[in-house]
């Protein structure tokens, strides 16, 4: 693909130029003036790193083992993938009902699961009451993603000794960017008092995240489910946060905020689980009535379930953001 | 050595290919955020594979609409409830290599994996 | 149903939820919640590992209201509670030897997060061990590499987050190829549950119906599975990522996290594509030939490097080219042979990172060998505490390690066309070992006295002192009365069946 | 009708291979990354003709939503961060 | 072959004696020391007599692995070695009580030397290869701190040579090991082999590599030609009751492996005539030459005694791989009367070295007018050494010669004698002028300086007894050559 591209679209398509977004991207803001210098000579020392590195070699044998190397890369991707056609092509047809994968297993799903889970949605009561282990563990998986998250980027309010007083510190931190550094980068960003994104923003949030209450409360009834309504409203965080910058957001969204309300979230989801587990594996009657599908409060667990995931994923996710932007809330 | 049902099940075909090229992006771009769209490709293409799986032909998704309960009506629905479990695992994975991508440009200014192991030799720690 | 069957189950949970309620503790009271955690859930081990040598057969559990196909389910057997028991030793022991480095080099305001990782790596390697449904394995070896990353980076300098960065990519390339395998596998069989699993694998296999892509699923699974727990080609992250971590976290991760891959390989072996039709396929011929490579190249490195830590790390690579080479030669006696050394190499490998962070300390902190001189008189226990561990990894009869070695050429003598490669391999990579081993014992036993480095007494370093006392003590055990575990080995292994 | 709607499918589907593929080779990260998100996009219509509405709903909350704005987030921290270089050359 | 545990007890007392001695807290007094240990050592040797003359019996301790067990037996040559091991070292043990009080730290000392004695023991009588091995490596590992006692740091190197080069030479063991229980199925000692033809059949090209491997392997410990280099570096920095078990007894310990090796794994009709034999003869004919060499020019007085200790064992090894009854009796013949006269020696050069500080030989000139009661026990283990008649050495290396010429092997019959002879010549060269020296040293010697230097008794008796034990069973060795012919006939 080296040949000469012409028209826009090809360019835009090999990612040669970018008609719009590079100009976005490329064009610094009036705070962003000062930095430039540092920028550049940040680049420039890299561009130094990148000699001190590279050069040992004369370059025309690098540019050699460059192109080896894609080509490489190309070939083993091919082989990778004829393998796994050829294997393809031998797996049972596709869309054919009497397939190995619709055997017993998902017969009883959908015939007694409205029975056995009350929840409309075969999926989702699937998900939290027959293989709800799976999905225990996969709540778990996102909490323990927000912990490493958290180690790797959370910063202290002030540079603070590193270890307990008493103790011999055996090193000294990687950076000491502090959360006010980190803020001062981050205003950078900031739109300054956009009006247009504000006012767009104070209608669309509270749309979006009533849609996403709304997916929540209605996951064993209709498509959706504590995972995606909990993601819309974190997105919906997120576009708040975004229109109206820290201060708002801190007032009623801080870091305790986060750390309490996953926790009893998933303490109850933890709790209510293993109660069913125990119940089910010594065969005695868990007390919980299933109600009469179709309705809102009805299917057991699952609505409460539901509503834990919806909250851990909702902050899961607005944690993420404001880490990544400035470490800390 | 070429099986029947190649054609049949392009859907699997498709998913592979794209398995394929998202699996090499992971393991053979030297830049880290490609690595990191090559891993989320091949996990959408696993899920894309697991789709493929459950459709049956002609019939609809698993929600019960007025009480129709017959098998023939719904298509699988476990394919779904994995992938359902699937792509939160991998999005978290992805929000965590984000974050050490952002660590080691704070550190090394760079996203070049092989350039930040020779300048580890260099400082040679 | 008995009380004591519920002790799995009840496992897991507990990890799982000190896990989340770490999350909101002290620094201090989650130590303590972490501690209390590990030594109950090893009793509670303890108690199931008797109570099912009593009742001499294995059991399933549901997880939920549904019976198999359609519900979650555990299983525990023989097996499996000797297994959960030792890796809760294993994972106390070495919290414990490496709790004061933990206070030295990590931040004390993310301690607390330090142990719910520890935490959720427990439950996540007891889900390993006792499930018995090929997805919820999925997800839980997720958790436990997120966890595997997090031991590695919560020491924050450059060489530990570049190494997580590439454990991470490494593995996520091996749950990638698990999990489509895994998806094939459903394809064919319609079935997540190991049992089930394994009968219409075995109806596939007796009508010759999808021959091909059943093979390339266990090639799939087993390269997936390989690559995480770092077989010889896909060891690249090893050295940086055991080398620099925190002690604990390192001896954690050598000696548990991929263990835990590796069980899991196990037990998909045995119950879900079954024993003899793995033994048939050519796939164990690939894992044996990389076991033989690993063992080679991995000692080679070893004795290239001058970093005591990142010697031992290439050594664990040749360690688990060991075991691999032990399933290559698909027979009962190697599998028992590899299963033996997945004891044997944890309660080593991480006695000698204990070891080797009580010698660099007395040395100014500096871990090239050539520093470490005379570091034997100046920290006595860990010095002895080396030369235990040395001795057991280069195969002197009375420690872990001879019995072991002991075990694989048993083995592999006994097999035809592949006795001549791998008692020759065996032999060369304990020369190897005994090389680069001796040469950094004869090192630390150098007399030479360094006036300017601090001497460590048994008495200013209790904890230290009692743990490394603890993992000899089980070296030795393992060495002596290897008998009986192999004995439970082989019934557990039947239990499999 | 489901003649079209295959038609349709294979379509998207090449699309989706396009997509993975100029991800690969193009130049600029930003571009990779919409080019990404338009592929998150495409995957959850064809999950919707594949009839799982669940998964449609949550790729695009997640695939589209918020994975990208986490790209973006590191896209903007890894240009715009400060050189501060206390690389400890000793590491104990 | 009856069970009994009476087998255990000469093993295992010693060696938990030794480990309470070491864990245990330091004495008031010297003396108290002292009695502990000559009381163990002698309660020992009684045990292990009771063992020797009593009939054989065996016993098995518990599985290492499925069929694999810890076994022990007495049998004839583990007897024979069980004898020679209690008499060394209950000797030198004496000797070291008066020693050990110049040098620092005598506790650790007597600890390992108690642990070793045991050690000893178990290795003479463990009943297969597996538990051999075991006691083997065990013997390695814990009779280093007696080589390093001193800590300095020549010591210390020395010793980690010691163990380096016996640990590599126990690995070619071990592995051949695997094949022989492979082809074997079992590794219980049995007179005449265990390999069972069915199996070995069509395999004997690879069992001739594995065979030559393990030799090699224990004759490392026995410091045999390519693998001599440990020897003289470890026994001159060793203590002296060290340096004379470590040469009188420990270096035998690969003598007896390679004795269990061929006698009672492969059998000698497996390997008489092959390239494995004259390999090895060929190697230990040229440690014999080399090592008198190598003596004669060494200056060094414990040095020296370590070459002809290199030399001297290698006699043992020509006979034993020439294969014939006759030389074989030569080879355990002169085991045993090696073991008392290099003890001897290295007994003299102690007390020459306790009382003068004298380690050069050049320095002893009138050594015999201040000690004479020890140069005249060090001139009768020399001459005794030399093969001078009637002393012991004459009678073994008799019986070598004669096996040599008895067996009909083109070159070796003729080569071997002479080369026996020449390094003879050569220990004559090497050991006599100490004496010739040390009596008469000439007019320019002023016998005004003159003051005894005499050890005392304590040391004084177990070189004594060494001396006449080396020359009295030169005068009457019939008993004993009885009992070694009819062991030699019985293995071959």
């Amino acid at each position: 693909m080296k040949e000469k591209k012409n028209n826009a679209f090809t360019r835009w398509f090999y990612g040669e130029e970018d008609t719009l977004l590079d100009k976005v991207e490329m064009k610094p803001q009036k705070e962003y003036a000062p930095r430039e210098g540092e920028i550049r000579e940040l680049m420039k020392e890299r561009e130094m790193l990148r000699e001190q590195i590279y050069d040992v070699e004369d370059n025309h044998k690098l540019r050699l083992f460059h192109k080896m190397y894609q080509i490489a890369a190309v070939i083993f991707c091919l082989t990778l993938i004829s393998i796994m056609l050829v294997t393809v092509s031998w797996l049972p047809p596709n869309g054919d009902p009497d397939n190995p994968v619709n055997n017993e297993v998902s017969a009883r799903y959908i015939e007694s699961g409205l029975q056995e889970t009350g929840a409309v949605n075969i999926v989702t009561g699937m998900i939290l009451d027959y293989r709800a282990f799976d999905t225990f563990g996969e709540s778990n998986v996102l909490f323990i993603a927000t912990v490493t998250v958290l180690i790797l980027l959370r910063l202290d309010k002030e540079k603070k000794a590193l270890a307990k007083p008493g103790v011999p510190v055996y090193q000294k931190p990687v950076d000491e960017l502090t959360i006010a550094k980190a803020q001062a980068d981050d205003r950078v960003y900031e739109p300054k008092n956009d009006v247009i994104l504000q006012k767009v923003a104070g209608f669309l949030v509270p749309i979006i995240i009533i849609f996403g209450i709304y997916v929540i409360l209605n996951g064993h009834l209709s498509p959706g489910g504590g995972f995606s309504g909990g993601a819309i409203i974190g997105a919906g965080l997120i576009l708040y946060l975004n229109a109206f910058g820290f201060e708002k957001t801190e007032r009623f969204f801080t870091e305790k905020t986060y750390k309490w309300t996953c926790f009893f979230a998933l303490t109850f989801y933890c709790l209510a689980k293993s109660y069913s587990f125990f119940t089910g594996a010594n065969h005695l009657e868990s007390g919980i009535p299933l109600g009469t599908p179709g309705a809102i409060l009805s299917s057991g667990l699952i609505l409460p379930l539901n509503i834990c995931v919806g909250l851990v994923v909702a902050c899961t996710m607005y944690a993420f953001y404001v880490l990544f932007r400035k470490g800390g809330f | 050595m070429v099986g029947p049902n190649l054609f049949i099940n392009y859907g699997e075909a498709v998913a592979v290919i794209l398995f394929g090229i998202g699996f090499s992006n992971l393991l053979l771009q030297k830049n880290l955020i490609k690595k990191i769209i090559g891993l989320n490709i091949m996990d959408t293409a696993i899920y894309l594979f697991l789709a493929e799986k459950g459709y049956i032909a002609g019939r609809v998704a698993p929600i019960v609409v007025d009480g129709v309960q017959e098998v023939e009506a719904y298509i699988n629905p476990v394919p779904s409830g994995l992938v359902l479990t699937g792509i939160v695992v991998s999005v978290s994975v992805t929000a965590i290599m984000l974050s050490l991508t952002i660590r080691l440009y704070r550190r090394y200014h760079t996203l070049d994996l092989d350039e930040i192991s020779m300048r580890l030799k260099k400082e040679g720690l | 149903m008995n009380f004591v069957q519920n002790f799995p189950f009840f496992s897991i949970i507990l990890s799982m939820f000190s896990g989340i309620v770490s999350s909101v503790l002290p620094a201090r009271a989650a130590k303590w919640l972490n501690t209390i955690l590990i030594s109950v859930v090893g009793a509670m081990s303890a108690v199931l590992l008797v109570y099912l040598m009593g009742t001499g057969e294995s059991y399933v559990y549901w997880m939920g209201h549904f019976p198999a196909p359609w519900g979650n389910e555990i299983r525990a057997g023989v097996l499996e509670a000797g297994m959960a028991l030792f890796f809760c030793v294993i994972m106390l022991l070495s919290m414990t030897g490496g709790r004061k480095k933990l206070l030295g080099e990590v931040e004390y305001s993310k301690h607390n997060l330090y142990y719910i990782l520890v935490n959720l790596l427990l439950s996540s390697l007891l889900a390993l061990v006792y499930t018995n449904d090929l997805f919820t394995a999925y997800v839980f070896v997720e958790i436990n590499t997120i966890s595997a990353c997090g031991l590695i980076m919560i020491r924050q300098n450059g060489r530990t987050i570049e190494a997580a960065v590439r454990y991470m990519i490494m593995s996520l390339l091996g749950s990638g190829l698990f999990l489509i395998s895994l998806c094939m596998l459903y394809d064919l069989t319609g079935h997540l549950l190991m049992s089930n699993i394994k009968e219409s694998v075995a109806v596939l296999v007796s009508h010759h119906q999808y021959s091909v892509p059943l093979m390339t699923t266990i090639g799939l699974m087993c390269a997936g599975l390989a690559i995480k727990s770092a077989l010889f080609p896909f060891h690249s992250w090893l050295p940086d990522a055991y080398g620099y971590s925190t002690v604990s976290s390192a001896a954690m991760l050598s000696s548990l996290v991929s263990k835990g891959y590796i069980f899991l390989l196990i037990k998909i072996f045995y119950r879900v594509i079954g024993f003899e039709i793995i033994a048939e396929s050519k796939v164990i011929n690939v894992l044996f030939v990389f076991g033989l490579l690993g063992m080679i190249f991995g000692s080679l490195s070893a004795i290239r490097e001058n970093d005591i830590r990142r010697m031992i790390s290439f050594s664990s690579v040749a360690q688990i080219g060991y075991i691999y080479m032990g399933f290559g030669l698909g027979t009962e006696s190697g599998m028992t042979a590899s299963i033996f050394h997945i004891l044997s190499h944890a309660a080593t490998k991480s006695l000698l990172f204990i070891a080797a962070i009580g010698l660099t300390d007395v040395s100014k902190g500096s871990r090239q060998i050539v520093d470490l001189t005379g570091a034997g008189y100046r920290n006595k226990i860990a010095g002895f505490a080396f030369t235990v561990g040395s001795l057991s990894m280069v195969g002197v009869p009375m420690f872990s390690g001879f019995v072991s070695k002991l075990l694989f050429a048993e083995a592999s003598i006994g097999h035809t066309y592949k006795m001549l490669p791998a008692v020759i391999v065996l032999a060369i990579s304990t020369i190897l070992n005994a090389i680069y081993f001796m040469k950094t014992v004869i090192r630390i036993y150098v007399p030479e006295r360094r006036k300017d480095c601090e001497v460590i007494t048994i008495k200013n370093e209790k904890e230290y002192a009692v743990t490394l006392v603890c993992f000899i003590v089980l070296n030795v055990m393992l060495g002596m009365l290897s008998q009986p575990i192999v004995q439970w080995i082989h019934t557990g292994l039947s239990m499999f069946g | 009708m489901r003649g079209i709607m295959q038609i349709f499918t294979c379509i998207l589907m090449g699309f989706l291979v396009i997509c993975a593929i100029s991800v690969t080779f193009s130049k600029k990260l930003l571009n990779s990354i919409l080019i990404f998100m338009s592929y998150s996009l495409v995957m959850s219509i064809i999950w919707m003709l594949l009839e799982s509405p669940d998964l449609a709903i949550t790729e695009a909350a997640v695939g589209a939503g918020v994975t990208s704005v986490l790209f973006f987030v590191t896209l903007k921290k890894i240009h715009a961060m400060v050189g501060e270089d206390n690389d400890e050359r000793k590491e104990e | 072959m009856n069970e009994s545990v009476t087998i255990l007890f000469p093993i295992f007392f010693p060696i938990l004696m030794g480990v309470l001695l070491l864990v245990g807290k330091e004495p008031k007094k010297k003396a108290l020391l002292s009695r502990y240990t000559g009381g163990v050592l002698l309660l020992t040797a009684l045990m292990v007599l009771g063992l020797v003359w009593g009939k054989e019996v065996s016993f098995t301790m518990f599985f290492l692995t499925g069929r694999l067990p810890v076994y022990f037996r007495v049998d004839s040559i583990g007897k024979v070695f069980a004898f020679v091991v209690t008499v060394v070292w209950v000797l030198a043990g004496f000797f070291s009580f008066e020693y050990m009080k110049a040098e620092n730290a005598p506790r650790r000392f007597f600890g390992f030397y108690l642990i070793v004695y045991g050690i000893l023991i178990g290795l003479d009588f463990s009943g297969n290869m597996i538990t051999f091995y075991m006691f083997y490596e065990m013997m390695t590992l814990l009779s280093m701190p007696l080589v390093l006692h001193e800590r300095t740091k020549a010591a210390i190197m020395a010793g980690l040579k010691y163990m380096f080069y016996s640990f590599c030479g126990a690995y070619m063991v071990l592995f051949g090991l695997y094949f022989v229980y492979r082809y074997a199925n079992t590794l219980t000692f049995t007179a005449k082999g265990v390999l069972d033809a069915t199996l070995t059949a069509g395999n004997e090209k690879l069992l001739l590599v594995v065979a030559f491997f393990m030799l090699l392997g224990f004759s490392v410990k026995a410091g045999m030609f390519p693998f001599h280099g440990w020897l003289p570096v470890a026994h001159p920095e060793a203590p002296a009751p060290a340096s004379a078990v470590l040469s009188g007894v420990i270096v035998k310990g690969g003598v007896l492996g390679i004795i269990r090796v061929i006698f009672y794994l492969f059998g000698a009709d497996f390997l008489r005539g092959t390239w494995v034999q004259t390999t090895m003869l060929i190697l230990s004919l040229v440690t014999v030459f080399m090592g008198s060499m190598l003596a004669y020019l060494e200056k060094g007085m414990k040095k020296r005694l370590a070459y002809s200790t290199v030399s001297q064992v290698s006699y043992i090894l020509f006979g034993l791989f020439l294969l014939d009854p006759v030389s074989l009796t030569g080879s355990l013949l002169h085991v045993v009367f090696h073991a008392f006269i290099k003890c001897g020696l290295f007994l003299c050069a102690g007390a020459i070295i306790f009382r003068t500080g004298k380690r050069r030989v050049d320095e002893l000139t009138g050594i015999g007018k201040e000690m004479p009661v020890t140069i005249w026990c060090f001139t009768l283990c020399s001459l005794a050494l030399i093969g001078i008649p009637p002393a012991s050495g004459f009678i073994s290396k008799w019986y070598l010669c004669e096996g040599a010429l008895h067996t009909k092997t083109a070159v070796f019959s003729w080569l071997g004698p002479v080369i026996l002879l020449i390094s003879a010549l050569l220990t004559a060269g090497y050991l006599l002028p100490v004496t010739i020296k040390g009596f008469f040293p000439g007019e320019d010697y002023d016998y005004a300086a003159l003051v005894k230097k005499e050890p005392v008794k304590l040391m004084l008796v177990p070189m004594v007894i060494l001396a006449a034990l080396a020359f009295v069973l030169g005068i009457v060795p019939e008993g004993l050559i009885r009992q070694l012919s009819a062991i030699a006939g019985q293995l071959m």
